[in-house]
């Protein structure tokens, strides 16, 4: 057991604990911290098994550069989703609105626009 | 001349995304129309290099792998840019006419419509796990921001649940890259095979591979994992569902069957080609059925999309542990079926659009009459769902019948059956659809017209694909053609 | 030989069926009227002219043709066309302009298929004329539309398609042993057949619908009586005798002799003759009194088919008298049939006369010496003789003959006695006078100067006769006796 | 490119573009569409009528290309699929002519003429496959483009008979299409051959060959409406008067019949099927569907439905002849494929006239309809006594010819099967006529329409008279040269190495 597989170790619990927010939050900005902790886990996974060798490796580091970029873009278009999605509907989660008891009457349910 | 052609079909695309970004729709128009006709010529450009000199792998700026961008372009890659040229130019023009110029949020369709092109010929070409990722995020950002341009609560609502899944999908996969490099110390797809082949490496454990493949399926919408697929097309304006279904899921699909044609002898298992070639099954018959109960026209191609889609998984069965020939066949077949698919799906969402729009409502009853008045359209949507029922001489009769073949010689006859109910359950949906359109005692007597222009790009797609079946030998031949030279 | 050349002959068949096109119009349909009698007019001429023994050969026409006329077809041309020529010149003076259009266009037809089915000597054209004939006949059987003729119409046609696929079934499998499609070739690849027994039994039963075989006949009483006038006189003169003929063609004489179907068409033709006979005196009305005469002519007829399936050597002669039989038959059960339509004069002398006329021909049936019946009766003594067969019933043809002879005599009482409170006085049109006329006297006189079956015995008649003038005469004077001491029956009652 | 690969293309072709451009053309260019339909259909009898000229003198006509891997396109004019392409070239003739007539003034013209071109197009390549793969492509294309002439008129039955034929339809090219790919994935890529390929087949083959073809059997039984795979075609009748002759006529039906032929001669050959013990199955199936087709068809009141069961009953002549399994019997059932259509078509022209000009549909309506319309009666009344197969008529010919083979091989039940179907057919039959001619007429006519002086109108009235000359001289001239019998002599001779 080295101290890389450790890391890796801890890599893929904080994935399960993400994994579990993921799927069991409801609220959509939960969701996506889940998801970022995910994320960090798969990172550190990466970095963490390809260490073995001895030898720093460069290149799961570049990878992981390269995936946090994406991650950033990733979790920026979700907020500005989440954000517009709360400004249309005052909603934080993805339930539909036929389904919530006050808001609407069932019978609107499927009337959207006329156009699409 | 190489090395233009591959700047061309990669960064061009960046560049007309950017040019896009900073003018208004009209102008972002224009730029794309200029920007089609250059993307367009380059595939084909690269698509008659290869047909002719067979394929090679190319790296970017020399720069040599791990850290090097290292491109594969056999034949198979370029049949896939070339589709993607064709269809992204059509959804492309019809948007041009399609979406009101009005709404100010409609400019950043070109933008993302110009990402979303050059994730796919990422994708098609990439070479390396990690690239194929950067492809992938690139093509689920795109596809979800132009799943919500459509605006409303429900798009956003669609948008949110898609994004959802594909990173979850995106993560999955890169957990299972990363226990690949950890492994073998390689990111080139080709390395890692002729590490196993060669046994250096000793084939490890199914995880990675598994991991890999269900990040990529929940992002291909493989029943059960599909439901986020309809809402998320259903929604979306008609050229974006036409480019969301017929090549965004596609990319996601072949990375899978990349994987599984390079690794999975290696790596997988009967039972796991079995069961994923049972959840495509399942996709077929559930999916259909599906698509027969909605009432609404574009959730009806949606859902028709979940069953198109289980039948491409019936790769990994009829690849595993068969002859050459059998996997050949089922390869071929599997790729038939992409592409016709990909044609006839294009083709029904634009349709579809154009009805839609001609009718004022998206419920398939309110279509009684229209075969009066839009024949265009109508027809188009049939030709499409003659494809997608399997019948010939469309191309997804050339691939049903190639994976009848396949079934037959590799003795797994079960799939028999989903072949030929997923083509009746199909005929159920289109066939759904005509007749409310045959339906003559209307009360509706006047609908809108379509410009001509967005009548005629369904139904040069729908003959494309309807064509194709009968051009298919030669469609094959290029996707079959060797690398050149064998080495890299 | 101008008469059996190509083009005669397709004219005189086609002429019928091209005059179909008269009725494209409707005011053509007095011309039609008038053109009646001419259709079978060439049919006579050369049934008349022409030498029998020609042949004509139409390869194209259904499954290869071949038409032409030997002896015993001559005598059924020149019965056919003679008897529809005098229905023609009849039918002129009695049609009414009520769909008078149909009946020209069903007459003309029906005459097509009685013509052709003649001339026909292969077995597809045969079968043609055939059904044209019989289903061309439907239209004259239900011509006035009544209730009574749509019935009479349904019995004909259910039994007459019935008879058709017998037919039909008898000759595919006959035509299929001789491997030809010839009609000559027929009766001796039967007499070979392994299944001789199936196919003769189709062929009997088909023709012998047509025909009024007993226990076949029940369309016979129903649907003559009720077509109009003219049409009776051709159905029961001519077309009846297109069964015989398709008997005579096919089935295996003179090929092998068949001593049990002797037996069996002899009991049938006893059945036929006293049966109909017995029948036919209950009837009420002129036309159906006929009707039954007619089965019971046929039934005497039948006693000749048996006997020379009986008897191999016999068929050739026996043909012979049948053909003389059947001419006398038809010609004087035509002007039988006519008269019931004809009115009676005013005058008491007149009326006599007229009488007189209307019962010769009855006369002659019963073989009132010098007349037609008597010749030919004579012939068919001449042959029965019970000595020349060997089968079991032959002993008792003699008498049989006797009774049929009897029994006719009694029909024809009767049928003047029904058709007296039957007849009207009045004028008669023309052209009635003129077709009825000439029935009388074709059957009277005319019968002695039509040719004859070459084959025909020998004799000479008229000394012959007075010799057997008592055999030929006691049957009638005993059925007379009897019709008197009937009448003496009913006038007490 | 030599004339021998052109002339099956162009035949193929004249009717393809003139679907493309019918669907083209403004729903008022009655015109112009009337001259593109005529043009089309003179200029396919003219090419057919060359090939056939061509393959009476032995000339051959193929176009070939590779369409898949392992498997090729064919287009293949022999004297077997003349009869079938002679046939449907000169009804689609007719049968335009009479649907221009009978679509005068309804909507939706362009559509429906599209889609006739494009089914007699199917039609044109089911008759020119050169293997089954090419055959089983035209005969879904025939089942799409017949479906929107089915449902034409838009109402909730027609709907109904819609679904049901495109069900039955599509299922039974599934089942097809397994068979073929079975037996493709067996023995390869089979090009329609004289004389079959599997005469002396290796033994263990055997079963596999006889599941393939019951499949096959099965697959194209449903468009040839064998019993129990005729469900939908009595509901069908309630297409437009020119689609129900069409369908039953030419196309669809036959289409399944020719199938059978092609696939009982020319992939398993005849010897073999025999052989196998395949053809007595068939027989008794044949059979069966002939007397069942013509007791339904007893107890119809509907003109066009009687009509249609009439045609189950009929269409199975062909399959029995078939598996007579000798010269004459396979005569038999190749002319009857010619002649069928020939009668059939009649008779649904007259029915046609008869909804159109007087509104009448049903049988016991007709009273008196003979006087009304002597041309369309004459001609119905030639057609139902060659459907019964009275002589000198087509039917007869058929009759004769199969009766004769029957005996030739010895299955003497097949005279006894006929002879009963012959009963029945008089049965249904006639009393029609009656009605026609000799009934007094009752009633006002439901829906009359009057056209001056004539009956009906002359594009309705002249193709069933045409049909009925035609059926006339099939019988009579039945043995000319080029007439359906001939031709048939000549297939027999050529193809049928027996």
């Amino acid at each position: 057991m080295t101290i890389h597989l450790l890391y890796a170790f801890a890599g893929v619990a904080l994935c399960g604990i993400g994994l579990f927010g993921f799927i069991r939050l409801d609220h959509l900005l939960r969701k996506l911290m889940a998801f970022n902790l995910m994320g960090s886990g798969v990172f550190l996974v990466l970095v963490g098994l390809a260490q073995r060798v001895g030898q720093p490796d460069p290149v799961p580091q570049a990878l992981v550069l390269t995936g946090i970029v994406v991650a950033v873009a990733a979790t920026a278009l979700a907020v500005v989703l989440i954000r517009r999605y709360y400004h249309l509907s005052g909603q934080i989660t993805l339930a539909e609105p036929g389904r919530e008891p006050v808001k609407k009457p069932a019978a609107d349910a499927h009337r959207e626009g006329p156009t699409e | 001349m190489t090395l233009w052609l591959m700047a061309g079909l990669l960064f061009t695309p960046l560049a007309w995304a950017v040019l896009t970004l900073l003018v208004d729709f009209r102008k972002g128009r224009v730029v794309t129309w200029l920007g089609i006709l250059v993307q367009v010529l380059v595939s084909l450009a690269l698509w008659a290099a290869v047909a002719s000199d067979g394929g090679f792998y190319y790296f970017l700026g020399g720069w040599q792998a791990p850290l090097g961008i290292e491109l594969r372009v056999d034949g198979l890659a370029v049949t896939f840019v070339l589709l993607t040229a064709l269809v992204a130019a059509a959804c492309g023009w019809h948007a041009s006419v399609y979406l009101d110029p009005g709404k100010s949020w409609h400019r950043y369709f070109w933008p993302l419509f110009w990402f979303l092109w050059a994730g796919l010929n990422v994708v098609w070409l990439g070479g390396d796990l990690f690239n194929l990722y950067v492809g992938l995020e690139l093509i689920s950002l795109a596809a979800v921001g132009l799943v919500a341009l459509g605006g409303q609560a429900a798009a956003l609502r669609a948008a949110i649940r898609y994004l959802m899944a594909a990173l979850l999908g995106s993560l999955a996969y890169l957990l299972g890259v990363a226990l690949i490099y950890g492994q073998f110390g390689t990111l080139s797809l080709a390395d890692v095979t002729a590490l196993l082949s060669d046994g250096t490496v000793a084939a490890g454990q199914t995880f990675p591979l598994v991991l890999m493949l269900f990040g990529l399926a929940l992002k291909t919408a493989l029943f059960p994992m599909h439901g986020w697929l309809p809402p998320a097309h259903g929604i979306a304006k008609s050229p974006v569902s036409a480019l969301l279904s017929a090549l965004v899921v596609k990319a996601s699909f072949y990375i899978a069957a990349r994987l599984w044609l390079d690794l999975g002898g290696h790596l997988g298992g009967y039972e796991l080609a079995q069961l994923i070639g049972v959840l495509g099954g399942l996709a077929v018959i559930w999916g259909s059925w599906l698509a027969f109960r909605q009432t609404k026209l574009k959730q009806v191609v949606a859902y028709s999309s979940v069953a198109q889609i289980g039948y491409l998984f019936l790769l990994f069965p009829l690849t595993w542990g068969v002859t050459d020939a059998i996997s050949l066949q089922a390869q071929q077949g599997i790729t038939l079926q992409v592409i016709s698919h990909a044609l006839a799906k294009a083709a029904m969402f634009l349709a579809a659009g154009n009805l839609i729009m001609s009718v004022g409502s998206n419920r398939v009853d309110a279509l009684a009459g229209v075969s009066r008045f839009l024949p265009f359209s109508l027809f188009s949507f049939g030709l499409a769902g003659v494809s997608l029922m399997g019948l010939p001489p469309t191309g997804g009769f050339a691939a049903k019948w190639l994976l009848l073949q396949a079934s037959l010689a590799s003795g797994q006859w079960w799939w028999l059956g989903v072949l030929l109910a997923g083509g009746l359950l199909s005929a159920a949906y289109v066939f759904r659809v005509y007749q409310a359109s045959f339906i003559d005692n209307t009360d509706t007597d006047h609908f809108f017209h379509p410009p001509k222009s967005l009548e005629v790009i369904p139904l040069i797609l729908a003959l494309l694909s309807l064509g194709l079946g009968l051009v298919a030998e030669p469609v094959l031949s290029v996707m079959a053609l060797p690398f050149e030279g064998s080495s890299r | 030989m101008i008469f059996a050349s190509a083009p005669f002959v397709l004219l005189s068949v086609m002429l019928p069926l091209v005059s179909v096109l008269l009725a494209l119009r409707a005011d053509w349909q007095q011309i039609y009227r008038y053109c009646l009698p001419v259709l079978p007019l060439p049919a006579l001429l050369m049934g008349l002219l022409a030498e029998p023994d020609w042949w004509l050969e139409l390869p194209g026409l259904l499954i290869g043709g071949l038409w032409g006329a030997d002896d015993l077809r001559r005598v059924f041309l020149l019965l056919t066309a003679a008897l529809w020529l005098i229905g023609g010149v009849f039918a002129i003076g009695y049609l009414k302009d009520h769909k008078l259009r149909r009946f020209c266009v069903f007459w003309a037809l029906t005459l097509v298929g009685n013509l052709g089915l003649v001339v026909a000597l292969d077995v597809a054209s045969f079968y043609s004329f055939f059904a044209l004939m019989t289903f061309a006949g439907y239209g004259l059987v239900v011509h006035e539309g009544t209730d009574e003729a749509n019935r009479a119409g349904r019995v004909y046609l259910a039994m007459a398609v019935v008879g058709e696929m017998a037919i039909l079934s008898g000759l595919l499998m006959a035509a299929q042993l001789a491997g030809s499609g010839l009609l000559a070739d027929l009766p001796a690849a039967i007499a070979d057949a392994d299944r001789r027994w199936l196919i003769m039994l189709l062929l009997l039963a088909g023709f012998g619908v047509k025909a009024g075989l007993p226990l076949l006949h029940f369309w016979l009483p129903l649907a003559h009586p009720v077509a109009p006038t003219p049409a009776s006189a051709v159905l029961s003169g001519a077309m009846i005798k297109a069964g015989l003929l398709g008997w005579l063609v096919t089935l295996p004489f003179g090929e092998v002799s068949l001593p049990d179907w002797g037996n069996g068409l002899v009991l049938l033709g006893a059945v036929g003759s006293l049966g109909g006979a017995a029948l036919g005196l209950c009837q009420q009305r002129p036309k159906a009194v006929l009707a039954y005469s007619s089965i019971s002519q046929m039934g005497l007829i039948t006693l000749m088919v048996g006997a020379a399936l009986a008897n191999a050597e016999a068929a050739a002669p026996l043909f012979a008298v049948m053909a003389l039989y059947v001419l006398h038959h038809g010609l004087a059960k035509g002007s039988l049939f006519l008269s019931t339509a004809m009115a009676l004069p005013a005058s008491r002398g007149g009326q006599w006369l007229m009488w007189l006329l209307i019962a010769l021909p009855g006369l002659s049936l019963a073989g009132l010496p010098f007349t037609s019946g008597a010749a030919s009766k004579l012939a068919m003594k001449e042959l029965l003789k019970p000595d020349r067969f060997d089968f079991a019933m032959a002993a008792y043809l003699p008498v049989l003959m006797s009774a049929g002879a009897v029994a006719t005599m009694l029909l024809v009482w009767r049928f003047l006695w029904v058709q007296r409170a039957d007849a009207s006085t009045g004028s008669n049109p023309p052209f009635l006078w003129l077709g009825w006329g000439l029935a009388t006297v074709a059957s009277v006189v005319l019968f002695w100067l039509l040719p004859w079956h070459a084959d025909v015995p020998q004799k000479a008649w008229l000394s012959a006769m007075v010799q057997d003038a008592w055999s030929l005469f006691w049957p009638i004077l005993v059925a007379t006796l009897l019709a008197a001491v009937a009448l003496r029956l009913v006038k007490q009652r | 490119m030599s004339l021998s690969v052109l002339m099956p293309v162009f035949a193929l072709m004249t009717s393809l573009l003139a679907s493309v451009v019918l669907f083209a053309l403004p729903e008022k260019g009655y015109r112009l569409r009337t001259t593109i339909n005529l043009v089309a259909a003179v200029v396919k009898i003219a090419l057919v009528a060359v090939m056939i000229w061509g393959i009476a003198r032995g000339r051959e006509y193929e176009a070939a290309f590779t369409m898949l891997p392992g498997v090729e396109f064919v287009l293949r004019a022999d004297a077997l699929s003349m009869l079938f392409a002679g046939l449907s070239a000169l009804l689609w003739l007719l049968t335009t002519i009479y649907a221009v007539g009978y679509l005068e003034d309804s909507p939706n013209r362009s559509r429906f003429f599209g889609f006739f071109s494009l089914c007699v197009a199917s039609t044109m390549g089911i008759a020119l496959a050169g293997n089954l793969f090419t055959f089983f492509l035209f005969y879904e294309m025939l089942t799409l483009s017949t479906y929107p002439l089915v449902v034409h008129r838009g109402t909730r039955k027609s709907l109904r008979a819609g679904r049901n034929y495109i069900i039955y339809t599509l299922t039974g090219g599934a089942v097809l299409l397994l068979a073929i790919a079975w037996l493709h994935g067996l023995v390869g890529d089979l090009r329609f051959q004289e004389g079959g390929h599997f005469a002396g087949v290796d033994p263990s083959l055997q079963v596999p060959l006889t599941i393939i073809f019951v499949l096959l059997m099965t697959g194209l039984g449903v468009k040839a409406a064998l019993v129990p795979l005729h469900g939908w075609l009595p509901q069908a009748m309630v297409a437009p008067a020119p689609v129900s002759a069409l369908l039953h006529a030419v196309a669809v039906v036959k289409a399944g019949a020719f199938g059978i032929i092609r696939v009982v001669f020319e992939v398993y050959g005849l010897e073999a099927a025999e052989a196998m013990g395949l053809l007595a199955g068939l027989a008794l199936v044949a059979a069966f569907t002939i007397i069942y087709g013509s007791t339904r068809a007893l107890y119809q009141i509907d003109l066009k439905r009687r009509l249609a069961f009439s045609t189950i009953s009929q269409v199975s002549y062909i399959v029995l002849g078939l598996c007579l399994f000798g010269p004459l019997g396979v005569m038999g059932g190749l002319v009857h494929l010619v002649h069928q259509g020939i009668m059939k078509i009649t008779l649904f022209f007259c029915a046609g006239n008869y909804a159109e000009t007087l509104g009448v549909h049903r049988i016991d309506e007709l009273d008196g309809a003979g006087k009304r319309m002597p041309g369309t009666s004459v001609a119905f009344t030639l057609g139902a006594f060659g459907m019964i197969g009275a002589p000198p008529l087509a039917g007869f010919i058929t009759k004769w010819t199969m009766g004769a083979g029957a005996l030739e091989v010895g299955m003497d039940w097949v005279v006894a099967v006929l002879v009963v179907s012959s009963l029945l057919n008089a049965a249904y039959f006639l009393p029609i006529l009656h009605r026609l001619w000799f009934a007094e007429q009752q009633q006002a006519w439901p829906h009359e329409r009057r056209w001056g002086r004539l009956e009906t109108s002359p594009w309705l009235l002249w193709p069933p008279l045409v049909t009925a000359v035609l059926l006339v001289l099939a019988g009579i001239l039945a043995n000319v040269p080029f007439s359906p019998l001939s031709w048939a002599e000549l297939i027999v001779l050529r193809e049928v190495a027996l």
